[in-house]
């Protein structure tokens, strides 16, 4: 009776085991297929000239650099209006707010930034930046308009990172008499810069994939040569597979995997790095 | 809600036990003026015999208390309590003592013809028991006031005594011939004069007890 | 001591701080910056879509089923869209909530290390994937296959989308959940182990009922993700204006909608505010799924708090 | 002493039986050995408790009873650990009808986010028992057995971790003993709670001790000698394994140790 | 005892100056008091205990020193808190100023994540002290005094989380001792340590209390006994305001309270 | 490295105070023999008005250790010194109250004229308060064989004592006028006697202090 029991739970075990194991299987073998899909089928594309030259031909011809050059102005752009607003509202956030209406609203201001389709501030990036404030079709509207989708999350993670440095910490530094500022400066910045830092090149990462907005606010498709102030138009890498893949009829299907192996490769170096220096400042606070 | 509940079991059954030692002492001098009373050498063999398992008790009382210290880190009035049992067998075992000791005179004189009847030493022997019985019921009851009265009758103990030894030297000085009898008599009051002492002791360890001060009563005066 | 006393008492006195409260001031503006930013937002899309009420009645604009914007005069109806938008966020959560659960069981509670130390970083890789990448995948390779396997007439379809979808919002589901899995203390595991349960009776009746809160909040998130997507839907949903009434049809969520329109649009013209108007709709409904995602978390914070 | 100690024996030695045994047993995690050589008898229905300076390996020894160090990849057990007459490390033991026997309670007190009846109901209920009736009879009886009854009777629906540590520790107790095991190990039960929690703990034990066979760990050596009617001292040798230095009745350890490390560690003087 | 002890002053009582003192304080967190009406002189240059039940308000009695409540909202403080003759809580108290002079030790070992060196040079660098040869006397010193010196001299330079959970203590002591406050406060400095760490601390107490006012939190009685040398005893009254039900020399308190409620919990018959 | 170094600190200083007590009392013992054969009632006086000061001493240290025990959870070895500590001062006390019980002999004596030569009394004396001295010097040095052979010679005292009885009993004997004086000194010896008896429950107590058993010597014959 009992072995009976026993081998009945035992059963269950490796019904449900075996149903996980495939959930995963399902969620990984697609993403290695992807990869490498677009790993085959793009690097045929790549080259030097590929890599450095303009486009011709309505992109059929030549290549991407001035899209490349665009992106990392725009992530560029990005961080530069995000990140100094993001750590220091993280800062008050966890700092210095007290626990009342404003403090309630921010919060409930970040929480809600962060889920506002991106299509969405592509329209008020035209509507507030390209219109309102005349930077036309620019790389600074553009900039600014990824910087207002990246604030959610460069406040979010230097808010994380802030309050992850432990309560201890900051009594440890003010009883032994020091003033707040220093406190933060000297203990607590230190301690949450890794998670900043994290945070900030997830978020240009993320700025570098970004289509909708730019698409709103003034990408273009063929430019012949780079931006050279940040009032000019740009190319970027997203926009520019996007109308390559939709909008350019005939368009060679090595040419599309090209750049979106190019993109790829920009955008997952970036989130390598930000796991990278996760992972070595995991080690350095535990290891030793 | 009470808590400790073994601790405090354990501490009322070493008061438990104290109270059964004190008995034993209590039965051991009244036997002994019995057997001095009777001339009754086998009772007095007896009691000799039985001051063994008195001191018995003590040491295992004692070591129980020991334990308990050590393993139960009492405080305030439990530690006071502790110590005080430790103190007051101390002092119950060396009132056992005197039993035997009177014992052993008992055993001395053998049969020889008594110089006297017996008045006064049975008194204070009454009256010692009497003392010890009700001094031991103090500490039970955690009473300050009784002990602190006890320990005053102590003065009536060596009044009787007082008076034994004058009427024993009396009789040496008439009757050289009685100087051992009387001497060995003059032993027994003495005895008794000490254990009713050590009864004072006790009570001061009850106002110990119960408020943490020790205060001195008279001190003996032999 | 006295006169040690004496000068103690006057150094205990306050000094002006003046760059503390300097630098308290500036860190609060840019608390409040966030503030502004959703303000303005809100104050945006309210400005330029309102005004598409005027050509427009409400009633027509949500319930009407013919968009269009240059016809005069134009009409606005968005029924379809929010159809589209319905059907893909639901069949991309019914997709990816059972497959992203069971696999942030699978790694937090029962894969090996070394399964878990590469299983992870696939799904952070696929996190990492720019939704217009996913977006071409999903017009390239995955619409021939759902034509073939359902026979459409075109495989840009809703289902397409929603299985692009899917995948698109599996790595916050996984990684919100696991993070929940692995906040169940060791303790509960322990405590359970050592009850007598086995491994999965541990896994289904302790850990998952712990992750609970957290793993409704990842499939808000999920949720979030899928409605507000752009990029991928404009590419793979196949565009049709008509009310979808099954997945398999080809149709046009709202942002998809606003992505494809607003090149065209006049700027201050109609179908400009009509967008913004669609625009407004799609960020109070992200809004609500926040706000009630947030509630979710808290009530179930509270209800094993004190 | 060789006297007989009436007050003492009602304290200990009920039941002199013994209950569980290690033979020879040493436990390596990797390559690191934790314990070397132990051998111990258990006795039955008594509290025994393990005590020895930090990471001398007292939590790792316990866990050999219900085989918890089986969840650390790595970790190996040589000797042989007995219970009643089975070597629990054999080969064919059923590990889940093992714990069953042997329950554990936690250093921090762990209820589970549920109920407070379902945290009591949760190991019956795994082991097949459906019947409403017949479970809330064994959750009553359970907290009662843990002192808890009075206490929580009105909120079996409640939350458990709405409870105060102290009954949330007493909860985990009556959720073993719903299981009815024979032997009761804790690690470190009361570390967590506060002095009059601690004390209520201290008695819970000793009233389970009549009926359950308990062996605890304890940084506290004031609880130890509170507690327990045996003990034993582990202390680490130089490569940090750990050994059994004295193992005998509580009331001697703490008195009069026959080793001189065990004195010098109860002394305060180790170091 | 109307006596003179020779044997009881080599011990307290070197000073019997006061170096804190409260007046009639109670404290609010919000609508909720914590405490009610304190007045309580600390002596300087001795230990003093803050025993009594969980939650009864040790904690919060003891961060009214350093002001360390002021960083909770909602708290508020009703009467005086004097330090040598000023009211800490005047309108133009430099929180900053008093915090050098009243130093703090917390429950867990709160090392910066820096090395050995940097912890105890923290407090005087932010005060200004710039000088590296200065700085380096200065955490020699403190080091020193803090028992500790012998065994991190040779690794000033690593991180001090890679220390034992009492050198950890130890060097926050440290970190204190090297703005030199004139008061250090305790929260239970050793709850988190084994017992040997916990007796080493101990140790150093005694040997600063010849320099320092120390005040201790502890849950631990049998610690408050052996360190202290004067003891208070608060309590919670119906409305869970923490009350002062008594205080005295610790050689008092736990030998011979005055107060019932005292020697009840005392002996453990609270509850 | 030692810790606990502040309870170490407290339990030497105990100690140290043991043997100035220890000290106070043998000198007690000496000047109270002294008195006796120099008939110097100033002398007797100084040492009953000193007794007070030894129960003092008593008293003082048993709170110390009282103290010690309550703050600083000794265990093992630590705590049965303290224990022993408390029972040596208890016997240390009563050997004082000796020494005071002779003084106040020595006082009723007055200026009768001398029995007999004092000769064995004194040796009593010296060999009770070098077996005083010894045995103290034994519980310092927790050495438990020194603290044995020291209770054996217990004996070589009773012996002494037994010769004095019967001696000052023949005295009596061949003339009665002798027979207050020859009790009186009989006293004499029989607190010297109890003295040595106390020597050697101290002895017990440093062979239970060592080994943590308690060994029980001859017990006393009177
Ligand atoms: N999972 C593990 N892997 C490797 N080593 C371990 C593991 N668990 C414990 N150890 C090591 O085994 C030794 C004994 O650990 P254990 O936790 O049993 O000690 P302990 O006496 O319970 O200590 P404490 O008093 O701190 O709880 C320690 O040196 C510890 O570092
Ligand atoms: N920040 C706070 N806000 C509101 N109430 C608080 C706060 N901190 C403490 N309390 C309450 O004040 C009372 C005293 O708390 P405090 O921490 O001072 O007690 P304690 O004696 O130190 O307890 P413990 O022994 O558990 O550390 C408690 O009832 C507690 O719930
Ligand atoms: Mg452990
Ligand atoms: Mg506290
Ligand atoms: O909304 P997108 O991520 O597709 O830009």
């Amino acid at each position: 009776m009992a072995a009976l029991t026993i081998s009945r739970r035992e059963l269950t075990q490796r019904t449900a085991f075996s149903l996980l194991v495939l959930a995963t299987a399902i969620v990984t073998v697609p993403v290695l297929f992807i990869i490498i899909y677009i790993v085959v089928n793009g690097a045929g594309a790549l080259s030097w000239e590929f890599l450095t030259q303009a486009p011709s031909q309505a992109g059929k011809a030549g290549g991407i650099f001035p899209a490349i050059v665009g992106t990392f102005y725009l992530m560029l752009g990005t961080i530069i209006f995000s990140l100094p607003v993001g750590v220091l509202a993280g800062i008050y956030l966890t700092e210095y707010a007290r626990a009342n209406w404003l403090t309630r609203l921010i919060n409930m201001a970040i929480l809600n930034l962060a889920g506002v389709p991106s299509i969405v501030y592509g329209l008020f990036g035209l509507g507030l930046f390209v219109l309102a404030m005349k930077f036309g079709m620019s790389l600074l509207a553009a900039s600014l308009t990824l910087a207002c989708q990246a604030l959610a999350m460069t406040i979010t993670t230097s808010r994380e990172a802030v309050i992850a440095v432990p309560r201890e910490y900051r009594e440890g530094s003010l009883a032994i008499g020091t003033t707040k500022w220093q406190t933060i400066r000297h203990v607590i910045l230190p301690q949450a810069l890794p998670g900043v830092i994290t945070g900030a090149i997830l978020a240009m990462s993320r700025a570098a994939g970004e289509t909708a907005p730019i698409l709103v606010v003034g990408a273009a498709f063929i430019l012949p040569g780079l931006p050279t102030s940040p009032f000019d138009q740009f190319m970027a890498l997203p926009y520019h597979l996007y109308t390559a893949a939709a909008h350019v009829p005939g368009m060679s299907k090595v040419t599309i995997w090209g750049i979106a192996l190019v993109l790829l490769v920009v955008v997952l170096s970036f989130n390598s790095l930000a796991v990278f220096i996760r992972i070595r400042v995991r080690q350095r606070r535990f290891g030793s | 809600m009470e808590i400790r509940t073994t601790f405090r079991k354990r501490l009322h059954d070493i008061q438990q036990e104290l109270m059964a030692m004190g008995g034993m002492v209590e039965k051991a001098i009244s036997l002994s003026i019995e057997a001095l009373k009777e001339r009754d050498l086998k009772l007095a063999h007896q009691i000799i015999a039985d001051d063994r398992k008195i001191n018995e008790k003590r040491f295992e009382i004692e070591e129980t208390c020991i334990q308990l210290i050590a393993t139960q880190q009492p405080m305030a009035g439990d530690l006071r309590t502790l110590i005080s049992v430790m103190s007051v067998i101390t002092e119950l075992e060396r009132i056992g003592d005197h039993a035997e000791g009177i014992a052993k005179i008992v055993i001395m004189i053998g049969d020889e013809p008594p110089l006297k009847p017996l008045i006064d030493i049975p008194r204070m022997a009454d009256k010692t028991i009497d003392m010890l019985h009700r001094c031991l019921e103090s500490f039970m009851n955690c009473d300050e006031k009784m002990a602190r009265s006890i320990a005053a009758e102590d003065d009536e103990v060596d009044d009787l005594y007082d008076q034994v030894y004058r009427e024993l030297v009396s009789y040496m000085v008439e009757d050289p011939k009685t100087i051992t009898r009387a001497t060995r008599l003059l032993w027994v009051a003495h005895n008794l004069e000490r254990c009713a002492d050590r009864v004072t002791n006790i009570c001061e360890r009850v106002v110990f007890t119960v408020t943490g001060k020790m205060y001195e009563t008279n001190v003996s005066k032999y | 001591m006295a006169i040690a006393s004496a000068g103690l008492s006057k150094s205990l006195r306050r000094r002006w701080r003046f760059s503390e409260k300097l630098i308290e001031s500036f860190i609060l503006l840019n608390g409040l910056l966030a503030i502004i930013v959703l303000l303005g937002v809100l104050f945006l899309l309210l400005r330029e879509g309102l005004p598409a009420f005027a050509y427009t009645s409400p009633w027509q604009f949500f319930f009407g089923t013919r968009w269009y914007p240059v016809s005069e005069p134009p009409t606005f109806g968005i029924l379809s869209f929010f159809m589209a938008t319905l059907w893909v966020t639901l069949i991309a959560t019914a997709i990816a909530v059972p497959l992203g659960v069971g696999c942030a069981a699978y790694l937090a509670e029962v894969a090996p290390a070394s399964v878990r130390e590469t299983v992870k970083p696939i799904v952070e890789l696929l996190a990492g994937i720019p939704s217009i990448v996913m977006g071409l995948i999903g017009l390239l390779l995955l619409s021939p296959l759902v034509q073939g396997l359902f026979n459409l007439n075109t495989g840009l379809c809703g289902l397409t989308a929603a299985i692009m979808l899917a995948m698109m919002s599996l790595p916050i589901i996984v990684t919100v959940s696991e993070d929940a899995l692995r906040a169940v203390p060791k303790e509960f595991r322990e405590a359970s182990y050592a009850l007598g349960a086995t491994q999965w009776e541990t896994v289904w009746h302790v850990c998952l009922p712990g992750a609970l809160s957290g793993i409704a909040a990842a499939i808000m998130l999920g949720v979030g993700r899928a409605i507000g997507e752009t990029m991928t839907v404009l590419m793979v949903a196949g565009g049709a204006l008509a009310v979808p009434y099954a997945p398999t049809q080809p149709m046009m969520p709202m942002t998809a909608a606003i992505a494809s329109g607003i090149g065209n649009a006049v700027r201050g013209g109609p179908q400009y505010q009509a967008l913004f108007a669609i625009a407004l709709l799609l960020f109070l409904m992200t809004f609500a799924v926040n706000l009630v995602a947030d509630r979710v978390l808290e009530r179930q914070k509270r209800k094993f708090a004190r | 002493m060789n006297m007989n100690h009436a007050l003492l024996n009602n304290r200990a030695a009920h039941n002199n039986e013994t209950k569980l045994k290690t033979e020879q047993v040493s436990l390596f995690y990797g390559t690191f050995q934790a314990l070397r050589n132990i051998s111990l008898d258990i006795r039955e229905k008594a509290i025994t408790a393990i005590i020895g300076p930090s990471g001398c390996g007292k939590s790792s020894f316990l866990r050999l009873f219900n085989r918890m160090n089986d969840l650390i990849i790595g970790a190996r057990v040589d000797g042989r650990v007995v219970i009643d007459d089975t070597n629990i490390y054999d080969r064919d033991i059923d590990v889940v009808e093992l714990r069953k026997r042997v329950g554990m309670v936690f250093q921090k007190p762990n209820p589970f986010p549920m109920s407070v009846l379902e945290n009591v109901a949760f190991g019956p209920r795994r082991h097949g028992k459906k019947n409403r009736h017949e479970l809330e009879g064994i959750v009553e009886r359970s907290l009662r057995q843990a002192a808890l009854w009075d206490e929580v009777k009105d909120k079996l629906g409640q939350s458990a971790l709405a409870l105060s540590g102290g009954q949330q520790q007493r909860l985990c107790i009556a959720r073993v003993l719903a299981v009815e095991p024979e032997v009761i190990l804790m690690d470190e039960p009361c570390s967590a709670l506060d002095p009059i929690a601690t004390l209520r703990i201290e008695d819970l034990m000793r009233s389970l001790s009549s009926d359950y066979t308990i062996v605890i760990v304890t940084h506290n050596m004031q609880q130890a000698a509170r507690v327990s009617d045996m003990a034993a001292f582990l202390m680490m040798e130089k490569d940090r394994a750990g050994i059994l230095v004295e193992y005998g009745p509580t009331s001697q350890i703490f008195t009069n140790p026959q080793d001189k490390r065990t004195e010098d560690y109860i002394t305060g003087r180790f170091g």
